[in-house]
């Protein structure tokens, strides 16, 4: 498993550089145009890291990449991640995945990404993305939804996440120093998020 | 695209870092592995400043360290942060056991990251504080965002707040110093061309040929308010009558003035600006105490000034005019 | 047309002159009616040192003025000398008896306007020397044509000839000195993209967007050789190759090294230039015993840079490092 | 006489001042671009100048505008053309002009070029112009033609010389730091004497 897990980080590495610069360009029209960069940075030195090296467990594995982003990626998006998956690592056990343990994973990132950041929802950031994909699977647990299922309308509810903060103005980040004129873009956090979601999800669904 | 004078994009700022400390091999020291400055004779034995953030800004903050401002500059990749682990070795090298203050732009990367490294400080039993500058006032204020991103006025912080430490002031004090530049400095910007990331393809934003933009920030951030270019006279005249506003400056304040120029803007043009501040100021009976004309918070090759003027009593006059070895800065 | 922060092209000197003063009151004068920046307290009793030229190279010369370096700076034009009428001014406000030392860079315009003013002040008995700085090695050497230019090096006549004369030597010794220097200092520069003059319409000369040009002067004049664009660490290499063949300096020599930014270069690239220009020497057993690195003679908004060598011997280092109050070049 | 030489100053600063780009533009390429405008600064200057004022004489006429531009040209130009009027004014006199007197005018200037830049025929500068000009004087002195016809042919003159320095390298001035890369412009000193020349011949002729 915990091989697996190495093999998405990996896989999430290519399609952030790949990414580069659409998100990019994204933050030049809100923020400071290197997200796509900082992002490229952090995971190209993670999947380094990674392809050097074994690991014994999840939670071993987390908190190497949490390690790694905080020392690499910088700017707004390198303390998030990093302190996503920093609580990730306290919590992930070796154990199969079942709903209510990656509700309890998908809690433990979005209150890392809180404690650090002091953002709520609606405030154009990662954490319009992260917030719903955590609320979907919770959803889905309600309802008795099969893990496939669950997956599946999770990713689905990351992007429309992504998707709102174009409407939506920022009141944290960089962005929020256009105050309305922030409305109409697509935040690059909230993006970059979906894309992770997406690339982890892709590999396990 | 641009043309740039560099190598390899992903080389610019270790390389950028190696030449000033080269250049100044008696005086400054670049910490092993981490793009820091620090002075040579670190740790010194009084309150240590610790400042940096992303680089394409230079001189700060690097241009920065030496006896009567900083101890040590942390400098990130071009318009990022740096990270919490680059900061907290700064902080450990300059750490003389009488604290460390950290000076942090208020973007959320910078706060964020350097509240990081102080925790991993304060676990290792370093007194740690930390001031954030907020001058800019071409972004609203308010207690439910970001609030204001920090400017050139940055730079009066680790002057006045460096002297004070050198004055043998303990970390409270210091700490009360920088606040006091804080809440009296105010910053607005202009830029007349963009810039552009080394490694990115195109500028962060473009402008028509006879276009501007008011209240832009240091990284290429929208500003306030796209025109027609104007008269440099007229630029500088709105920009300080907002910043006049703000605290708000009135007749008979005492200030130093600053015209900063983004980076790509000829001196020339910096000293005509300061021709109008100066008369500006003058004219609304705002007395002109110090002027510092020069490239000071830069914004890679962006075209532009700031604008920044800090209101000045007794004490921080002093603290002004304090001894450094800081030729950029006197 | 490149957009610029000035006011009516016309006034772009008297304007940036007054701003000049302005920001620096307390120790600078303008003459009325000439475009002349003089140190307040002269005439100094001592022998006085006048240069001047073109505008558009700010800080050169104006910012030079005050104790250890110049007694007055002349101002023409944008890029035209100035005229033997304001020259002359600035020779007698500055004379204290002692005699004055015009230091010209070599361009046909300025050795004759200035030439006329030592005319006209010899005509009133006020004994007036000349030297011409010709450092840049970019233009062939020859006794049949005007020679080479005078570019950044220029500020190290500045410098040298200044602390002699603030040291007390009289106007031969002061020459003697001038001349010293000028026989040990070259520079070659590059730019990577134009300037235009305030008054006119297009830039002086195009490159593409590739393209970068050895061996520019000050003022758009072409250089030697058009290539494509290269990393920052090779045109250091081949600026520096030319420098050093040139004088020739050579293993063990001692020199200062100046990284001088044409006006629109950010501060990035000169750092990153400085780094390549320390280690390019050191490997090839130059010492380098003092580096500026910032804008000392530029061309308007240009972008490229100017690499200076100055062959260093106990007494020009002695005087180099000695005392002035003039900032910019400490 | 005065009179119709003062104007005639002034009908050459209105061509100077039309011709500002052109000059601009000659010395862009092997100078530093700003002939036109000194020379347009400098016969605005004078032109205000004569326009405000009176003459007793033509030494008088002649001592100002050389005095003007020598305060306000600047640049090489500036000097030389200050000198060559400063000489004009020393020999001039206020008698009807006769080709022997023009041709001993027009020699001062020469000299006076020549004194202030130590150059010669066939470097490359406004002297390609002015030697060439007085030459044809001389040629039609000892040809023994007419006033009106020397004029005319010293138009000619002029304006070949100016053309032959397209083919000439430069070794004074600015444009002679371009060595063999002056060769194929034409110098912007030769063609504003040339327009000098010819509005002056244009009033007289
Ligand atoms: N306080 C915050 N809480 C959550 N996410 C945030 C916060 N501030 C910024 N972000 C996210 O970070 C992204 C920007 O990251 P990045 O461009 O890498 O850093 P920077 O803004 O420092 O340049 C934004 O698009 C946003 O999603
Ligand atoms: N030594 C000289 N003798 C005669 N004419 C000269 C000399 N040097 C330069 N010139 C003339 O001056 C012209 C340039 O004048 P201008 O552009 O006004 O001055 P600058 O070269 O100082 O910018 C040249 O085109 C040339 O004709
Ligand atoms: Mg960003
Ligand atoms: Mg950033
Ligand atoms: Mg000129
Ligand atoms: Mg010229």
């Amino acid at each position: 498993m915990t091989n697996k897990l190495k093999n998405a980080f990996l896989k999430t590495a290519d399609v952030l550089v790949e990414n580069k610069d659409y998100l990019t360009e994204l933050d030049s029209a809100i923020g400071d145009g290197d997200h796509g960069i900082n992002m490229a940075r952090g995971f190209t030195k993670l999947a380094e890291k990674l392809s050097n090296n074994s690991y014994n467990s999840n939670s071993e594995l987390f908190k190497t990449v949490a390690m790694t982003l905080i020392s690499s990626v910088g700017g707004a998006s390198g303390p998030l991640y990093g302190t996503a998956f920093l609580n990730i690592s306290k919590v992930i056990t070796d154990q199969k995945a079942e709903l209510d343990n990656l509700i309890a994973i998908g809690e433990e990132a979005v209150a890392g990404v809180q404690k650090r950041g002091r953002a709520e929802a609606g405030e154009k950031t990662m954490l319009d993305t992260l917030i719903p994909a955590v609320d979907s699977l919770k959803e889905s647990h309600q309802q008795g939804l099969d893990m496939q299922t669950a997956l599946v309308n999770c990713q689905a509810a990351a992007k429309l996440g992504m998707k709102n903060t174009i409407e939506m103005q920022a009141t944290k980040g960089r962005a929020s120093y256009l105050g309305e004129r922030s409305i109409g873009h697509q935040d690059p956090g909230a993006t970059s998020s979906y894309l992770i979601i997406k690339t982890f999800i892709d590999q396990f669904a | 695209m641009n043309k740039k004078l560099i190598n390899n994009p992903d080389d610019v700022v270790s390389e950028l870092i190696e030449g000033l400390v080269l250049a100044k091999s008696d005086k400054l020291d670049k910490l092993a592995d981490y793009n820091v400055v620090v002075r040579k004779d670190a740790p010194v034995e009084k309150v240590a400043l610790v400042s940096g953030g992303g680089s394409g800004h230079e001189p700060a903050h690097a241009g920065y360290v030496g006896p009567g401002m900083l101890d040590a500059a942390v400098a990130g990749d071009v318009f990022t942060s740096p990270t919490p682990d680059a900061i907290f070795e700064a902080i450990k090298a300059v750490d003389s056991g009488k604290g460390v203050l950290l000076v942090i732009k208020n973007y959320t990367g910078d706060v964020m990251n350097f509240e990081m490294a102080a925790e991993l400080a304060e676990a290792e039993g370093i007194e740690v504080e930390q001031v954030i500058v907020n001058d800019d006032v071409a972004v609203e204020d308010s207690l439910y965002t970001t609030g204001r991103r920090g400017v050139a006025g940055t730079v009066f912080v680790h002057k006045i707040a460096g002297a004070k430490a050198a004055a043998g002031a303990d970390l409270k004090e210091v700490k009360r110093t920088a606040e006091k530049v804080i809440a009296n400095v105010r910053s607005k910007g202009v830029a007349i061309n963009p810039c552009r990331l080394p490694s990115a393809k195109e500028s962060t934003f473009k402008l028509a040929e006879d276009e501007i933009e008011m209240g832009i920030g240091i990284h290429g951030e929208p500003g306030t308010e796209r025109t027609k270019i104007k008269s440099v006279d007229q630029i500088v005249s709105e920009l300080l009558s907002d910043i006049i506003a703000d605290l708000p400056f009135t007749k008979d304040d005492k200030v130093a003035l600053m015209v900063n120029g983004m980076g790509g803007t000829p001196l020339m043009e910096l000293y005509i600006a300061t021709r109008k501040a100066i008369n500006f100021l003058t004219e609304q009976e705002i007395d002109v105490a110090k002027t510092y004309t020069g490239e000071f918070m830069t914004s890679l090759e962006m075209e532009g000034l700031s604008l920044t003027l800090l209101k000045l009593d007794n004490d921080l006059t002093e603290l002004l005019n304090a001894e450094t070895e800081i030729n950029l800065f006197k």
